[in-house]
């Protein structure tokens, strides 16, 4: 990682603060304002699912595989879910080569509770023989451009792969699994997304860019469910937040999920 | 596994139908907490916290001299946290080795407090804090943040405010505070929350399960006035730095 | 597992009585080809490459500095190489952690693209090439190689020639261009090879399976052919810039 | 770790020297006594077994956990025995975060030895089904202030953990292990403890001090059984022993070795 | 690794090169001609075949082990074969401690090629229960001395110790496996043998020493088997070839290949 | 696994009625033993000891730089010590990756040969010491130690004196010198000694199994007799600096 790439300038910063407090930003979005999205689905053919997601310059790739395992010995009927997300150094010049860190974990973990709290993806029904073997459902989340707000990008990529996977139909002959040619969807039963914002000075912009979050002072990221609930909470960085803020920026975070929720759909046949 | 721990669909009543909990407290009642401080002789500071069975102890050395010297910063101290469970901290004895939960919390703890510290007043050296938690029984994140609050302080590192810390949780479509082992395994929702208690400012805000708006507005209130008692609490321990570090 | 995939003896026909392919392909027929460039803002050069199935990102940052310093050399550049597979783009769900066949690809594609490169204007920095399989589906090295080549050059690093690559199979005792997943599996051997096409040296030479001299002799010349028509489509994409990164 | 905590100042290094020319420690102690033990037991309630032990200044916790795994495939009649000890860096400026040093596994492996020489561990009496299911016993050492002699205080904390061990009972139903509530002592057959000196210059001094054990040459561990044999040696660091010196030190450690055990059976009913 | 080892005095450089130029080396070799060799076999007891090959001043072991296990899920009726190699630092200045690095597996991925490609080791005959239970093959190789074309040699001392190694008889009884006394030759089906060439300008000399590889531009390994064919081809480093030079190369290959195999049946009787 | 091996309860005779060994020895022989000096090239100093069926090789590099460089000393060298096992020296297969127990036998083989080095005549140097254990047959820390002393010796490194090594054994409630693989695995003790044989410094102790003090005492006596024969083949071995490395 070279040390410059992660620094500002101070005329820049300096822009960028001051555009703030006009309630502007350096890529003419108002705060509240997402940058444009597109969403290609079907893009891996070896995955059961796979979405790329471009928000403004950042682009997200997700894919999904499926495999058949033995359950966790705590939850014998239910399927497994596992998220990996990796900070690959293609992605930015702040990306250094390397085992995950903390940063890949907690992107992975954010998405993966975001999933698993309003049970998007329902285990109950990818069992196959109980207690003995059920489908695992990994999301594999690549960034492939850094440009800001890899949390959201990642999300929709996630959910955008989830909605459009397909899985193999089992038929199941003395216990022993046949997996059939004929495909059906993932048990898919919420579309949660996550609203990012960057907190600099007092003021919260959301979906940050790159820029605003070298120089933000905290990181607040809301899962929001289908029905505007929260599926997920998460505050990086470390700035502060008055309890206030933090209820302003819930109620606007609500409106942008259905933004967000909108361009799956125009996207996405669900 | 990644991920949280999963919740099991087991019937158990976490919700009696006076109101009280598996434990019998009121809902917005937070467990026995104990503080003691300066139980390590070698660490710069420490303290020992019980919250229920959660038993969780911290040191801190610095500011020293940060070791690879590159990541020193010109203008302030970092801070390093690590957050750690012992293999026999709970049911099913865990790998020592660093989990992908504890990464995460290690992450999270050390920016819950780093708003506290005047770092600016120790360039170059480095604040490192270790977590240790010997039993766990739920919510053992903020226990963590309390005690490690404690620690920076009886290592008399300046800070604008302690940071206190509790989990709202959700039992039954109603809000709890200060959820235990059964009532985040079982429950709907875990929303752990840190506090700078005088500033009024959070320093650590997550949550997993399904809370309404409404619930967040509540849980935020509901955390306020928890944090307030572990504040006292802290004080208090500061004040008489009980320092034994016997289990009964 | 150490060592190549294992091929199945399973009869698969990979070569019809008329000559053609399990794809349709004459034997000395490459498969579509498409190479975007630019197609990542942060890096300083990118590509991206669809060679039949195949879909490889590529990017390259550099020359830069070194971190940690002392790889840095004091008379020309250093070239670091990461050709990596995503879990996703192999039928089945590959781990993330590089395997030996990734960290034994990295290391010869560099060898080949290392040669084009004019190492000695850059003294004391870095190239850094990072390579990732979205889709595999065969012949992926000789695919990564020709994106990286055009990637370098996307990132305005001055070359003797850009670095074409593909590799010769062999089916049914019969030699064949550009092999893909199925001819790959399930063929009798694999050579891939990777050429300055205008200066007319190889960079990349590996094979496994079993190859007669004159079988040796005849996939060279297969090759040469082959790189040709890939160097021109490289030499089109570098012209008109198509940097698009959809899919379809 | 920051190099100046591992060194100490001259003036001190020769005021050790010249007290124990006269038979005199920094602490007051005389060379061959130990420092007051208090011992903690049953202090961890999710392990079976648990111990904290302060000697002197030194702070060891151990906890055993009890598991049911398919025993070692050389051993299929025997329960299986594991010792884990991490010196974390909250224990003491000098040890680093990271995975186990040779250090860590130098003391969990004299532990596992002192054990496993006397059987102290009847792992015959944990079979469950032989050849597929065993207990295995796995216990783990953390220190969480050191002040020295880390090696006898891990031992006293480990079997002072196991000694107040208790194991599910269990019934076998057609092979299906049931854990029943009835709980019983593990089988626990002897109570060695390890003894450890410090060689500085010529002399001998037992239990030694972190400042000792900055300026000794060497130390020698021997663990004792309860009726005074040995069950392991182990030397340390990169000074040098007399067989006589050994023979003499062994003499002193079997008497320690009963003050140690004495202190074990204060504070537990055995 | 200290940096001294791995640069070659200009002096020295030169005089390489302009002997090359006359058709000499430093050794007194042609350029086509490989050093002398010596090879032991059957040299470690424990291992199931086993040997040791100078060549020159160059010493690779290779160790033969084998073991009963599951075959790959995509190969239910074959045995499994693994090549390790690791370049320890006992052998070289260059050579430094830790995990393999990418020279090490390189290593081990062409001899695995090699010996693969041809079905040195017919896998089909190494089937005990199909599905179930095969034969593993390891393949352990370490250098012990690094004077050159540690390629060849590792490939001779594979090729000898499978050539020599003896596998236990096996009796199925009720689909238990028992071993016997007895014991037979392994399924080898061919003899290949590697040759490798440094380049050095524009020259090829065989079978290069350590201070030509020091000068080498680029590597080339061919892989031959026991008729001539081609099992294997590895280019190294950042070198070239002309298409002419690599089929130059590859008729001196296969004359040298027939040395090498005369060298092995000359020490084994096959 | 943790810990040593584990030692089956399997009946087998170790010691016949009339006193002598499994393999044939008394109670207080030694096996045959060989040392070779010089054996490697580009070493400093080496040497390959055959005791009984062992087999070791052990590599000396230096007093050489110190990478990386803040490792070094200023007033002396320092010792780095690899003592590993290859996967084919066992009956069973061993992982190549070093396990724990090669973790700590590197660490007391160091800290065996350390005192016998005039470390101060090289500061800010590094001496390396490479052990490679081909074949075992039980005792393989000695016999390196042995070896490794042999070797220092041929790399021309000052010594107060050499450093030999022998293990002491108990089976059937008796001593024995130079235990072998079988009286390892089912014996009922190993303590192995390391010593300056003329200094008679004792520079390696360890035992397990059980031992009362008496015979601790009497195996120290037998372990000093044993030195002084394998002393006497190192010196003899320096001596001749008979360096092949035949097996037979």
């Amino acid at each position: 990682m070279s040390a410059p790439e992660k620094i500002i300038p101070t005329v820049k910063k300096n822009t960028i603060l001051l555009m703030l407090e006009k309630g502007e930003r350096l890529d003419g979005r108002k705060l509240d304002e997402i940058r444009k999205i597109k969403i290609e689905t079907d893009v891996i053919g070896n995955a059961e699912g796979s979405a790329i997601v471009h928000l403004g310059n950042t682009i997200v790739i997700a894919g999904v595989k499926l495999n058949i395992v033995t359950p966790y010995a705590d939850t014998p009927n239910q399927g497994v879910q596992i998220v990996n997300a990796e900070l690959i150094p293609l992605a930015s010049p702040v990306f250094e080569p390397g085992p995950p860190g903390e940063d890949d974990v907690e992107l992975s973990r954010v998405i993966d509770r975001a999933l698993r709290s309003v049970k998007a993806i329902d285990l109950d029904k990818l069992v196959i023989i109980p207690g003995k073997k059920v489908w695992a459902v990994y999301i594999d989340i690549y960034a492939l451009n850094h440009s800001g707000n890899l949390i959201d990008a990642s999300m929709l990529a996630s959910i955008a792969a989830l909605l459009t996977a397909k899985k193999p139909k089992i038929e199941l002959v003395n216990d022993q699994i046949k997996k059939l040619d004929e495909r059906e969807k993932l048990p898919i039963t919420d579309i949660p997304v996550t609203v990012t914002f960057a907190k600099i000075g007092d003021k919260l912009v959301v979906d940050p860019e790159y820029e605003e979050e070298l120089i933000m002072d905290a990181r607040l990221t809301f899962g929001i469910t289908s029905n505007g609930n929260i599926c997920a909470l998460q505050k990086g960085l470390c700035g502060t937040f008055k309890p206030s803020l933090i209820l302003e920026a819930l109620e606007i975070a609500r409106k942008v999920a259905d933004e967000y929720r909108n361009y799956i759909k125009s996207f996405i046949q669900i | 596994m990644i991920g949280m721990p999963t919740k099991k669909g087991t019937p158990i009543v976490l919700l009696k139908e006076n109101g009280t909990r598996i434990d019998g407290r009121k809902p917005d009642e937070i467990r026995p907490l104990k503080i003691s401080v300066g139980v390590l002789r070698n660490a710069d500071g420490s303290a020992f916290i019980e919250l229920g069975r959660n038993k969780i102890i911290v040191a801190v050395y610095g500011p020293r001299e940060v070791h690879p010297r590159h990541l020193a910063l010109p203008d302030r101290a970092i801070i390093r946290c690590r957050y750690h469970m012992a293999p026999f901290s709970v049911p099913e004895r865990k790998s020592p080795a660093p989990s992908r939960r504890e990464i995460e919390l290690s992450k999270v703890i050390r920016e819950a407090l780093a708003p506290a510290i005047f770092l600016e007043k120790f360039p170059r050296t480095t604040i490192d804090i270790f977590i240790e938690v010997l039993q766990a029984d739920g919510s053992t994140r903020v226990a963590s943040i309390t005690a490690a609050s404690v620690a920076l302080a009886d290592a008399g590192i300046p800070m604008k405010d302690l940071v206190a810390a509790v989990a709202v949780g959700k039992v039954d479509s109603q809000l709890i505070l200060d959820l235990n082992h059964y009532e985040d395994q079982y429950g709907e929702g875990d929303m752990p929350i840190a506090m700078m208690p005088s500033l009024g400012e959070i320093t650590l805000l997550q949550a997993d399960g399904i809370f309404t708006p409404s619930e967040v507005r509540a849980a935020l209130d509901m955390a306020k006035m928890g944090i307030e008692k572990i504040y006292n609490v802290q004080k208090e321990a500061l004040r008489k730095k009980y320092s034994s570090l016997l289990f009964r």
